[in-house]
């Protein structure tokens, strides 16, 4: 089980703040996204939107997901 | 040591500066930054929300790296999330510091990274509808004068 | 239109902030400097001098020519007069504005002018010796910033 | 009567605040720094001290002082 945490603009397209997908080894982000509705998918791949594994700024391409990972998706920040 | 915070609920800015200047009282001189939800613009709520592994993190890598950049006497960064009203607090920086233009760059530096690189994502409510706001050009631009 | 004081007695900058956020609730950025007497350095007393006829006029044309630069929603400036101690409040301004880059450069550009422009003389006590304090050339080289 | 007002560290050089002076007719500054000790006319005249005659700056220039002026000399000043 993965969880995924949607922020922002994100959250309102998921309709949840976030969402637990049952993974039992290792998955590729692309893989762990068909899983989704389209249009979330899609959003969650834009160009703009940052990813966060367990806290830790990382890379989308050729990412894997291992099981209990936080995996937060991060669109464009607008703070102060 | 910077005082940075991320606050959940109200804070009042006045008692906040009254503290951080008495406190630096070996300064000479104190630049502050108070960012709050415009009142009479038809926004009823402001929302922001947070990542609680990055946020708070981020905000005091930033106030290190302001610190590193200028010599201070002292740094306050608080940083509301949650729902606000109109007239409420959302943000306040003070860098204290022996040359006043050393302060007033702390200040701005750090306001400008707080705008559009700190982990906060905001929505205001007009009417009965939310909307999320996204960073302008100028947040950006704002950011780009400090590489 | 700016509130421009000359203070001839102590004043609680807390509360001039308190009243100022709340007078301008419609700007969204408030940007301060606040310089007070150093505590800790020897200096034992400082005192303001200042004239009449000028000071206060040419604080008052300095609030209208930094108003004028830039589009603020309000501007404040309180400056004391007379004898101070350490840690006690000589000189705030706040510079209220939609956009935060103009509240910053007004506030920065007004201080500026305060510094070595306005009609006010200086001298500490250290000890039992007063000594008149002149300005410095950093204080002019801020100045030539903005013309 | 003219009075001559000393800011700064001309009120130290003067030993008083302000000092009144007899004019009976419009006198050269000149003239009315004459009558003065030396090292306080001196001080005056320095080249970085201004004048306001009363309550508006002048040029120490072929300024004539009038009866009932008020004349301030003005250091260099140092605020905030």
């Amino acid at each position: 089980m993965a969880r995924l945490v949607f922020l922002g603009r994100l959250e309102d397209i998921a309709g949840v703040p976030d969402l637990t997908v049952p993974l039992h080894a290792p998955t590729a982000l692309a893989d762990v996204l068909t899983t989704l509705p389209p249009a979330l998918s899609e959003a969650l791949a834009g160009p703009k939107v940052r990813l966060a594994r367990n806290g830790e700024l990382v890379a989308a391409n050729g990412l894997m997901v291992n099981e209990a990972d936080e995996l937060a998706f991060l669109p464009p920040v607008s703070g102060g | 040591m910077a005082d940075v915070r991320l606050a959940l609920t109200p804070f009042d800015p006045a008692a906040e500066m009254t503290a951080f200047a008495a406190a630096h009282g070996g300064a000479g001189g104190i630049v502050s930054f108070l960012g709050q939800v415009r009142v009479g613009e038809g926004v009823t709520a402001l929302e922001l929300r947070h990542y609680e592994p990055l946020t708070l993190p981020g905000m005091i890598a930033l106030a290190a790296s302001t610190e590193a950049r200028w010599p201070l006497a002292g740094l306050l960064m608080i940083h509301r999330s949650g729902v606000l009203h109109p007239g409420e607090p959302i943000v306040l920086v003070a860098a204290a510091a022996r040359h006043r233009r050393d302060a007033f760059a702390a200040a701005d530096f750090a306001m400008d990274h707080l705008k559009s690189e700190a982990w906060f994502w905001k929505r205001e409510q007009v009417g009965a509808v939310w909307r999320w706001i996204e960073p302008r050009d100028q947040d950006y631009a704002d950011l780009a004068r400090w590489t």
